[in-house]
């Protein structure tokens, strides 16, 4: 069962229109620039995939990742916790004309949604947002006293995500902090997409030590050298 | 036809795992249940690449090892020692059945009591007495993609298992998609048993008079043909 | 912030009478049973802890472990998947003579419901046991055409976990599928005792390999080598 | 007293945050609020022995590297570079917030637009306009044992931020349980500001009328000193 992928071109090639995809990473740690780029490309090319909806903790910074997807006008959607940055121009400036949504999720709520469609489960309460109006149309219900919010599983069509290590049946470990959503995230999709900076043979690493088993992974492309995005935020880059 | 001798006829068990085998996909993710299911990993065909998910948190074991050479902190959701293969991996076990919920196995594959025209499945009690247990069954029958039951098609005391509804208490609802017994193999859908390959000893009537609801057929029933040496 | 305990003896010392126990394993795999036999200990020293509650998916087999608790008399009621076994004879006897309590829970529930706990989720949503004597009496509700149960957290006073490494700020690693219950119940409880084989330095364990964060655990004593389960029944160890 | 100069007597920032360190106990788990709040683990007491969790999947982390040796996959919640300490551990977004809700944290530390005399709290929106974006507050303030608020007393221009019932977008109902104050240090019990500590150079009544919600004590009103040079 070999899910590798030879390029990331032809690993986000069958993304269509109107796709939802949940992109990992939390700021600019564990982002997957390369995937994310190749899809770009795509759209500047072929005019799609167009009105993806985006899932991920933010909505892009500088102008490369997700913020470049949004200024090439392919996003119609954001649903995150946290769009607001130093440098989120992109975002802000579709969002305050009306061209783009937002469905603004609480971040550990964002979290357990997409833990939750992974798990097959449909529905969980968390007393994150009650008494907010991000709960207004929400149920609520009480247990122990204390009062809830009903939270709805949230799925994808895709999930994009950067792992360190993977192999070809699609185990994955992270590199630091870069593991944030990518887990849940591969949980969550149809279909997953990781990157990787390493590609191994099948036992290339300890089954103790993976933290994504490759079951929730679809295909696996190498990204050798891949780009960080907070550097190329850093340095002005443009996609 | 009242006297064909039902059991010169019907399939053992390890014939029935056989036959169970050849629809495992090449590239799937299984989980047998335990006991008899476990038997059809022995009859995967050859050239198809098939991970197997035990409960307990193992995705890729492989064989049992040779007797003296177990390590029990490695074994299936049975208890019993187990290897890995190649990309094996281990989590805990609310990782493992989000796996079984969430719709990633490709298949699991159960026994039965009774399986009902309706998909619903009563595997893991037949009365009130005795100690009750339940394990992952009532999860496995949810998520999969494809639920299979392999089963004698009659009970030791002649009893037919494919019924119009269950008597015994159900482990899930309208879960199960097909059902490989000793004398058929039988898909459900649409609240329906539709026959897709009959033991070629018997008559549709023969196998219609030891099953308790209604077999229907959309024109195609094949021969059920096993590897007679298991 | 040294968690660290010199003997399991004294890692079980505040165990009181009526207390809800979660221990860790699958059958033999993970269980930790020098934290079992120093609480039996205790009891027939002391007469204390009784009538303990005890959440494991099995219910003790032969005559150590969990089966050497029941036999001894001080345990109230189970909650657990899956009681049947080949040897199972210590809880059968007193089950059938009406002497212990079971709650029978579906495996995955069982999981879930203690993943619940530790997460801070009261309540949520599963199809397993939907339209069986499991879920008598539970509320159950329709998500996008199929059937749910909804399952409440499972808590526990104390856990007693098993790990392979363990540093003395409680970050832990398993040994296989020894894994299997024990990081969950990590969560879940108030007060959470891990034995591990090898104590190491903080910054023993790589923090990406840590399964259990040290913030879970209460008190870590090492067992440097510990008895397996398994093996003991299958020599008909009694303890 | 109306001629008080509240603007000199306040304390700054670090002032605040050197005393809401005072109260962190050794042993304990903490989650600081990006901006403000991440300022007090600089004030950490000698002694204490602190873990720190950041909501993007750390525990155990330190101070910031040095510049130019930062690793930008090695980050915390306010997107800034961080170092690890011994016994540090990686963990996803779900095993972070259940940390949170789960009541693991022994206390989280937030800032405030406004604080209600019932615990609840406004702290990411003041209206309608503009981008909102909420993070992981209101997760934060449920599950923590102890919720704890560091805010200036008044706003840039002059309006309480303790007051009887919040008027901004509210973060979470309840939540609050200690207001730290560049004027007071404030518990939250029974659905009534309780005053601990206030600063020497006012009076209770200067106090309560830059307060627009009764501020009542138990008897024990002590003074709130820190250093001068902070």
């Amino acid at each position: 069962m070999d899910k590798t992928i030879a390029t990331v071109g032809e690993a986000v090639a069958e993304i269509p229109d109107d796709a939802q995809i949940m992109i990992g990473g939390f700021g600019g740690s564990g982002a997957p620039i390369e995937l994310i780029h190749a899809l770009i490309d795509r759209f500047r090319a072929t005019g799609s995939p167009k009105n993806i909806t985006v899932i991920n903790n933010n909505a892009g910074n500088g102008g490369i990742g997700i913020a470049a997807m949004i200024k090439a006008g392919m996003v119609g959607k954001m649903i995150c916790s946290f769009p607001r940055s130093s440098n989120a121009e992109a975002f802000n400036e579709k969002y305050l004309s009306g061209e783009i949504a937002l469905e603004l999720v609480p971040q550990g709520t964002l979290a357990e949604r997409i833990r939750a469609a992974g798990a097959g489960i449909p529905a969980f309460y968390t007393p994150s947002s009650y008494g907010t109006e991000l709960a207004n149309g929400k149920p609520t219900e009480e247990f122990d006293g204390k009062m809830y919010v009903r939270e709805r599983w949230l799925k994808a069509d895709f999930a994009l995500i950067k792992g360190q290590m993977g192999d070809k049946v699609g185990n994955l470990t992270y590199r630091l902090a870069g593991r944030n959503f990518n887990p849940l995230m591969a949980m969550a999709a149809d279909k997953t997409i990781a990157q990787v900076s390493d590609l191994v043979a099948p036992g290339g690493i300890d089954p103790e030590q993976v933290i994504t088993p490759g079951i929730f992974v679809d295909m696996v492309v190498q990204v050798a050298d891949p780009k960080q995005e907070e550097v190329l935020v850093r340095t002005g880059v443009i996609h | 036809m009242s006297d064909l001798n039902i059991s010169e006829v019907a399939l053992s068990n390890a014939q029935i795992a056989w036959r169970a085998a050849q629809d495992i996909e090449d590239g799937s993710y299984v989980n047998l249940g335990i006991g008899f299911p476990e038997m059809i990993a022995k009859f995967q065909p050859v050239g198809r690449d098939v991970t197997y998910h035990t409960e307990n948190g193992v995705l890729g074991f492989g064989n049992a090892p040779l007797e003296g050479e177990e390590d029990w902190d490695l074994i299936n959701a049975g208890k019993k020692a187990i290897t890995l293969n190649p990309g094996a991996s281990f989590f805990h076990h609310a990782d493992s059945f989000a796996m079984v919920r969430g719709g990633h196995l490709d298949l699991a594959v159960l026994g039965a009591y009774q399986v009902a025209q309706n998909g619903d499945l009563a595997n893991w009690r037949v009365g009130s007495k005795g100690v009750p247990a339940v394990g992952g069954a009532m999860d496995l029958v949810h998520g999969a993609k494809r639920v299979a039951v392999v089963t004698d098609h009659l009970t030791k005391d002649g009893k037919p298992k494919l019924v119009e509804a269950c008597t015994f208490p159900l482990t899930g609802v309208g879960c199960v998609t097909r059902v490989y017994t000793s004398l058929a193999v039988v898909d459900i859908d649409g609240g329906k048993f539709i026959l897709r390959e009959k033991l070629p000893a018997m008559t549709l009537a023969q196998l219609q008079s030891v099953t308790c609801a209604k077999l229907h057929s959309d024109g195609k029933i094949g021969d059920l043909v096993v590897p007679e040496d298991l």
